[in-house]
């Protein structure tokens, strides 16, 4: 076995996640991470940027780098090796970030993802949510910024609910009207916000059942895997299904796409050196 | 419905209905048969030649909405893989298996003996008794009827049926059971269906009084229970249609209109509508009192003409039994092609003097609605009368927005009330 | 006097209109939405009156000789002098509210760099409003939130850059404080403040106060009953006006549409959430109507989506998409997708502006449709709502109208984002009058 | 001899010309001669071979047509192709159409067949009806009827008899185009590199658009020029798509399925051509022939009843192993009840059968890809990886 560096780059459609890796067989260590929010820039320049920032804050270069896998909306970025797709990679980067994990949950901006893995990450089943931006991480973005709330504080807000406002309706545009109309009767930002993350996490109860999870770990990754309250609405909604899934979520969450990455990068780098011997 | 105010012909048809419950779920006890099979082409009185008990996933479907458990049902079903773009009766019924099958009197509903799958008028039955039939692995009977896609029906159409009666279903059902088929049987039967019928024709056509005694619509659905369901065919549907007909006469007699659910005749009609399309069950109430808050009372319906279209003179006959039962699947409303779903609809506007023709669109129903924005424009341009269109679901509560329905509905009833008044001078 | 109000309850905004009893129109006014909905019709309602009172004063000096062929000018003036009162006046509510609201853990020990950025903020946000209204300035939006809150955000940020302060900080006590202010109605007093801004105006020399000053007084004077109310709109069940005063938004978007063009037989309104056609006979009384289901695909807040997704304002979109000459096809519309189909095209390597072009089309397919289902295009066609404000939306309409119906006449009235107030207040004169 | 680029450019003409021009030609070169429209699944294109008139394939309108009248006829929740189709008729593109079959795929097209005969009552229109009851005595004789039928009223419409001796020359030039679209079939499995998907289904699409006899030669030609050309093999896994019989998906989606690794081997897409998966005797009775190969020997799909349990999902599972599919993906378009009532069934039997599947929705006229890479792509990982 021989050490190698291993670079994971995730260009979602909020931010862009980099990290480096130092791998050794089944030995993996973390060297670097960034995130950068993309706010209208081009994604690709920032994937550059962002790399080259990782790189430096672990004193390499890039020819140190064995291996670099992109994932996410990558397949054109030009400097990588090879290609991963998301619920490839987030499911691998789950089982490292908590190796208890059966079940992933990724929510993104606009498209929620389930993934259900064995102990290796490997994928078994998984769904994505439709084309259809209900209950999406933006629409609770749009209903934060609107009540003044700081995406970090929706969290904790939530969890100060004691009278959770239903949200009716399915669209996520006629729902934000929905939740104006809520303030104007002077309903509580926490119960609005709680309200939300119930709609949400029934739909995500669904997206896990629908992949045949049942029970075990399901780690929550992407960027809404942050929303404490997202989480504490999740775990209720799964103990009323009566179903033995409890949901968690990890410091780290947001790069699990780009952890999982770089990892398969690492495998997939052996691999190839191995057929390449054998030839 | 518990808090509503009940007629007589309500409670005798509440009757009949736990009545049959009692049979399915006590068939361990008595021994008797159970056959799952749908509203429309419903084959009651051969069922009735096997003393087969008649289970309709349908109406269970209604019931669970109704009671407002369907939408937990559905949801359990798209869980289980089941697309959340598909009929939702499907799911009701597939997600009520999931959630232990309990029937609405409480008792665990038994597995079918046999699913007759008699469609007509729509394809998804299809498909449904092929999930249904997966999970209860019984016999399956299967009874096409062609659809009427030149707006009539062929003799070719009618042998096939005849034969796949005689041929299928007939042995099907004689081996099921284990009773020998004797045609005299089916013969009475029919003999009191058609009695019914002509009860239940003689109803719905007294919504062409002013003001009507009948909602055709919402009241429409029950007086369309017995002969829809189990009951066609026996004795007590017959009592049932005479105790209706006695109400319906004493409120014309006395000019008053049908009763809400409030308990109070609604007399003061202001609109005069013709709906097609099935209600919404879920908000079944809230839905009605939409209608006769604004004075608006349904004179006629399609709706009431899925599980046999009577008023256009067809009666079950018994001297010709089989031929008889496949002209009856053949008719059914959503069997006939879309140039003859606009005639009925525009004969109604027209024989019922209705000031326009609404339409509930429902999601989950395809047989319905694909194409009844073309049906809408037709009858607008036959009638001269405007027609409205509002859109709902079935059983699946996330569909229904009472909201949306209201102001589309306000602002029909508004600009029907603006028409009449000629110059703008409406306020 | 006797006004009469119709007030629309939008989605995004809410619009008032006054009108006397010769449904003679006095004045108009508007507001967004994104708050309490009394709050809104309160403020619209306080909008058109002010407006009513400008349209007074016209009346009045209109009698003055000496005044003669400077009278739009003077106008403008008193008005964006006011206009300037009124911004000054929240401005400060909003700074206050502002320092109330740097509490809370995420402030600890942050407190004093915060008050003093923010303190800076508005003084630069002081300083910049003279040229937001000055004769002639463009100003990028009517409201209060959208000047100030890109203003703020402008300025905002690298004063926290120079501060060392991260800028979220300042961004969330302005999303906090924007929405107690919007809630709160602009303090009353027009009087007081038309005053002031008179003052203002004559000391900027161009007015000569004598002559000026005693009309406005007089026309200050007259009081303005407010006879009936109509609502009307998406919100309108839950205005605080008894039942008899509410009436659907399709029967006054088809009146008020027949009140400006009484040729009109089909009309087209694409408001916030909502995009309706609508066929009028030649009294103004709807025949038919169709509006988008319960899905919002396509209609005007797609555009704010967009606008947020580019970092523009509203009124610049339709400019932008103007400048393409390649339209590129957009086939999937949900509002909220909208920025991510944006950002694919982006890409891809399409152009904005093209990308743009193929969004202001697809909305307009849309609509399209609706004006299928509802029968169709008929002479004369009437465009209204906030979207008929938008130029390439607008081309794009004409375009496919000719293609598909021919050569029929187009009526779009810079003021239609009024219509369905217009409607409700022939509606309340109706009501009284007849 | 042509290469594939030459054929594709032929069939990719057809594929996208909305306005159907060579149709259109075909019909102006002799007077008299008549053109008949059919909608997915399944027609027997032999009969309306037989009657001198050319069966043109209608299958909705794609990713380029803009829909602005089709809209104004169908809810949100029903799928494009019915839309679609009643734009291409609403603004002229069908004014040629003499005829239009509706085959019984669902209550949509079903209900579309009325519409049609509304919207265009001068072209002779017919909802064509196959039987569930795949007993010769009763489907079958039911079937030999409907076929009759179906004759009279092409005769009627072109006023000539069709005789037993057209039918039988028209069911051998069909016969020689489904063993040469099973030959295509079988090289595609074999070698997908030499014959991705993005061309065959085009070649497929445009063969319902041409006169039977040359479509035959182009698949010969394509074969020949395929075999021949180097084109490189990718690491790309195998699969299977199935559920997209009905409403086409845009070109697009095929080509970023194999864009995001995978080969697809087999696939259920406009499947009237392969319908029949035996000859029709051209011996005896030619409707009874007819009607027994379909009775007897035709594709399992969600629009034909499974009279036994035990067999559904069957056809499938053995397809996928004739072909070498590694997994399955279920495409089916949204809101259509068919396909997607049928999923889970499907889903139980390739479970069971230890194939990997996974489903996603499409629309005709999709746009966004990005999903669809990333569920075949995960896929595609998830094969490649771990089996
Ligand atoms: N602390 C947080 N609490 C709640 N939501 C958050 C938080 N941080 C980020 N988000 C949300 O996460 C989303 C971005 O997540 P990400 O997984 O990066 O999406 P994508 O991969 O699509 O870019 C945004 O919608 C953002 O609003
Ligand atoms: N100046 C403008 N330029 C372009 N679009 C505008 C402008 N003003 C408003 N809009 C559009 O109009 C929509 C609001 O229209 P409006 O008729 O007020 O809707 P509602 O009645 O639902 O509030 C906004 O979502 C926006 O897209
Ligand atoms: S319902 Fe709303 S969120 Fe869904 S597609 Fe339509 S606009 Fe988008
Ligand atoms: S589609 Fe309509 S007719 Fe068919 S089963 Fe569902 S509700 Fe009944
Ligand atoms: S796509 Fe499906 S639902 Fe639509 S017409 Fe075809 S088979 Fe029917």
């Amino acid at each position: 076995m021989t050490e190698i560096i291993t670079a994971g780059i995730d260009i979602g459609s909020g931010c862009v996640k980099t990290v480096l890796f130092k791998v050794n067989g089944s030995d993996a260590q973390w060297l670097a991470k960034e995130t950068a929010r993309i706010r209208n820039r081009d994604p690709f320049q920032l994937a550059n940027d962002s790399y080259e920032h990782a790189l430096k804050h672990a004193g390499l270069k890039r020819g140190d780098v064995a291996y670099v896998a992109s994932t996410g909306d990558a397949e054109n970025l030009k400097f990588s090796t090879g290609h991963f797709y998301s619920m490839t990679t987030h499911g691998r980067g789950a089982i490292y970030l908590n190796p208890n994990t059966r079940s992933v949950l990724d929510i993104g901006a606009l498209n929620g993802r389930a993934i259900k893995v064995d102990a290796s990450g490997k994928v078994l089943s998984y769904k994505m949510t439709s084309q259809c931006a209900s209950g999406s991480g933006q629409f609770l973005e749009n209903i934060a910024r609107y009540l003044g709330i700081a995406q970090d504080e929706i969290g904790s807000l939530s969890q100060q609910a004691n009278d959770p406002e239903k949200v009716s309706s399915i669209c996520a545009v006629l729902a934000e009207t929905d939740v104006i109309n809520m303030v104007s009767r002077g309903i509580t930002a926490p119960n609005i916000l709680k309200g939300i993350h119930e709609s949400m996490a029934v739909r995500l109860a669904k997206l896990l059942k629908s992949i045949g999870s049942t029970d075990g770990l399901v780690l929550m990754t992407g960027g809404l895997a942050l929303d404490t309250g997202l989480v504490a609405a999740l775990n209720e909604a799964l103990v009323k299904e009566k179903v033995n899934l409890v949901a968690e979520s990890h410091p780290d969450s947001i790069y699990a796409g780009a952890i999982g990455a770089s990892l398969w990068g690492a495998f997939r780098h052996e691999k190839l050196t191995r057929l390449v011997k054998a030839a | 419905m518990s808090e509503a105010i009940k007629e007589k012909s309500m409670l005798l048809q509440k009757d009949m209905i736990s009545r049959n419950y009692e049979a399915i779920t006590s068939k361990h006890e008595t021994g008797r048969k159970v056959a799952s099979t749908f509203v429309p082409g419903n084959l009651n009185e051969l069922l009735m030649c096997f003393d087969i008990v008649n289970n309709l996933p349908e109406i269970n479907a209604i019931q669970n909405g109704m009671r407002k458990v369907s939408g937990n049902y559905i949801l359990e079903a798209e869980k289980h893989g089941h697309s959340e773009d598909v009929c939702t009766y499907v799911k009701a019924d597939i997600g009520m298996m999931g959630k232990g099958n309990i029937a609405p009197n409480g008792k665990p509903f038994p597995n079918p003996d046999v699913l007759l799958l008699s469609y007509t008028g729509c394809y998804t039955f299809m498909k449904w008794f092929e999930l249904l039939r997966e999970q209860y692995k019984c016999p399956t009977l299967m009874l096409h009827v062609p659809y009427e896609g030149d707006g009539h029906s062929t003799k070719n159409m009618r042998d096939y049926i005849v034969k796949q009666l005689k041929e299928v279903v007939i042995p099907g059902l004689e081996q099921v059971s284990g009773v020998k088929f004797d045609i005299d049987r089916l013969r009475q039967y029919l003999k009191n269906s058609a009695k019914a019928e002509d009860g239940l024709v003689w109803c719905l056509e007294q919504g062409k009084i002013k003001p009507s005694p009948i909602d055709a619509y919402f009241g429409g659905v029950y007086y369309i229970g017995p002969m829809f369901t189990a009951f066609r065919g026996t004795p007590e549907s017959i009592v049932y249609y005479e105790e209706l007909m006695k109400e319906v006469q004493a409120r014309i007699d006395n000019k008053l209109g049908p009763v809400t659910p409030d308990g109070t005749p609604f007399n003061d009609q202001k609109y005069r509508l013709v709906v097609e399309g099935p209600p919404n069950w879920t908000n079944f109430r809230e839905f009605w009192k939409m209608f006769y808050d604004e004075g608006a009372v349904v004179v006629a319906s399609s709706y009431t003409k899925v599980g046999g279209m009577y008023d256009l003179g067809f009666r079950h006959d018994p001297d010709h039994p089989l031929e008889t039962l496949a002209d009856y699947c053949l008719g059914c409303y959503t069997n006939r092609n879309l140039p003859t779903r606009v005639d009925i609809l525009a004969k109604y506007v027209e024989e019922y003097e209705a000031d326009g023709l609404l339409i509930n669109s429902i999601k989950s129903c395809n047989s319905f609605s694909a194409g009844q924005l073309m049906i809408m424009k037709e009858v607008e341009k036959r009638t001269g009368k405007p027609g409205a269109f509002i859109e709902s679901d079935l059983v699946d509560p996330r569909y229904f927005s009472a909201a949306n329905i209201k102001n589309r509905l306000e602002s029909y009833f508004q600009m029907i009330e603006q028409k009449r008044r000629g110059t703008g001078k409406a306020a | 006097m006797r006004c009469f109000i119709g007030i629309d309850l939008g989605s995004t905004t809410t619009k008032a209109v006054v009108m006397d009893e010769n449904t003679q129109l006095l004045g108009r006014g508007i507001t967004n939405s994104r708050s309490n909905y009394d709050t809104a019709a309160a403020v619209s309602k306080q909008e058109a009156l002010i407006d009513t009172r400008l349209t007074l004063f016209r009346r009045g000096l209109s009698a003055v000789p000496e005044v003669s062929g400077k009278v739009d000018s003077i106008l403008a003036d008193l008005e964006r002098n006011f206009r300037h009162v009124q911004f000054l006046e929240q401005l400060d509510d909003l700074e206050q509210t502002c320092v109330r609201n740097v509490k809370g853990p995420r402030y600890v020990g942050k407190e004093t760099g915060v008050n003093t950025a923010l303190a800076e903020v508005f003084k630069q946000l002081r300083q910049s409003s003279h040229a937001l209204f000055q004769p002639g300035a463009r100003r990028k939006s009517d409201f209060f939130r959208d000047l100030a809150g890109s203003d703020f955000m402008q300025f905002g940020e690298p004063v926290a850059r120079d501060a060392g302060l991260p800028f979220d900080l300042l961004v969330n006590v302005y999303d906090k404080s924007i929405i107690e202010v919007e809630n709160r109605p602009p303090a009353g007093d027009m009087e007081g403040k038309f005053l002031r801004a008179l003052e203002k105006a004559s000391g900027s020399g161009d007015i000569d106060s004598a002559s000026v000053v005693k009309p406005v007084k007089d026309a200050l004077a007259i009081p303005l009953e407010e006879t009936y109310v109509v609502g009307t709109g998406y919100g309108r069940v839950r205005l605080p006006f008894p039942k008899e005063h509410i009436r659907s938004e399709i029967l006054c978007h088809g009146l008020g549409a027949h009140m400006m063009y009484p040729d009109t037989r089909t009309v087209l309104d694409i408001g916030g959430q909502d995009t309706k056609g609508i066929q009028v006979d030649p009294q103004g009384i709807v025949e038919n109507f169709q509006m988008n289901d319960r899905c919002a695909a396509g209609c005007g807040r797609y555009l704010g989506y967009i606008a947020d997704e580019m970092n523009m304002g509203l009124h610049e979109l339709g400019p932008l998409a103007m400048k393409s000459n390649k339209t590129v096809r957009i086939n999937s519309t949900c509002t909220v997708f909208a920025g991510a189909e944006l950002r694919d095209r982006l890409a891809l390597g399409e152009k904005r502006e093209d990308i743009l072009a193929g969004l202001h089309r697809s909305i307009i397919l849309r609509a399209m449709s609706i004006l299928s289902r509802a029968g169709g295009v008929k002479d004369q066609f009437t465009f209204t709502g906030g979207v008929a404000k938008n130029e390439a939306a607008v081309r794009e309409l004409r375009k496919l109208i000719k293609e598909n119906y021919g050569d029929v006449t187009i009526n779009i009235n810079p003021d239609s984002i009024y219509t369905g107030a217009l409607g409700g207040a022939t509606f309340a004169v109706r009501a009284v009058v007849n | 001899m042509s290469s594939t680029a030459e054929i594709m450019a032929r069939c990719q003409g057809l594929f996208e010309d909305l306005n159907y021009s060579d149709a259109r030609a075909w019909k102006a070169k002799v007077p008299g001669r008549k053109v008949v429209g059919f909608l997915p699944v399944y027609v027997p294109l032999e009969m309306v071979h037989a009657a001198g008139c050319l069966p043109l394939g209608i299958f909705g309108g794609g990713d380029q047509l803009e829909v602005i009248h089709g809209d104004a006829y169908y809810q949100s929740y029903i799928c494009r192709i019915p839309r679609s189709t009643i734009e291409l008729g609403v603004t002229g593109r069908l004014d040629f159409v003499d005829g239009m079959l509706f085959p019984f795929v669902c209550d949509v097209i079903r209900n579309l067949s009325g519409i049609w005969k509304m919207m265009f009552p001068n072209v002779w229109t017919k909802f064509f009806d196959t039987p569930q009851n795949f007993d010769s005595s009763i489907g079958g004789t039911y079937y030999v009827h409907e076929l009759q039928e179906l004759r009279e009223g092409l005769e009627n419409l072109t006023g000539r008899k069709i005789t037993d001796d057209d039918l039988r020359r028209s069911i051998k030039l069909y016969n020689e185009n489904r063993r040469l679209i099973r030959e295509v079939y079988a090289f595609r499995a074999r070698e997908p590199w030499r014959a991705p998907t993005s061309e065959v289904y085009v070649i497929m699409r445009a063969g319902l658009m041409m006169e039977v006899e040359e479509h035959n030669q182009i698949l010969r030609d394509y074969m020949d020029a395929a075999a021949r050309e180097d084109r490189p093999q990718r690491d790309n896994v195998r699969v299977a798509i199935y559920g997209s019989f009905c409403e086409q998906p845009p070109l697009n989606l095929i080509k970023s399925v194999e864009m995001a690794g995978c080969y697809v081997v087999d696939d259920d897409y406009s499947l009237v051509n392969r319908f029949l998966t035996e000859d029709v005797p051209t011996d005896g009775d030619p409707l009874a022939a007819l009607a027994e190969t379909y009775l007897k020997h035709s594709v399992e799909t969600s629009c034909k009843y499974v009279p036994k349990e035990e067999d559904k999902g069957k056809f499938h599972v053995e397809s996928v192993r004739k072909s070498g599919a590694e997994g399955v993906i279920y495409a089916t378009p949204s809101f259509c009840d068919p396909a997607l009532l049928d999923r889970p069934m499907i889903a139980h039997r390739l479970t069971e059968a230890g194939i990997p599947h996974i489903n996603f929705k499409y629309a005709e006229n999709s746009g966004q890809m990005q999903p669809i890479r990333e569920q075949a792509g995960t896929f595609a990982d998830s094969l490649k990886l771990w089996s």
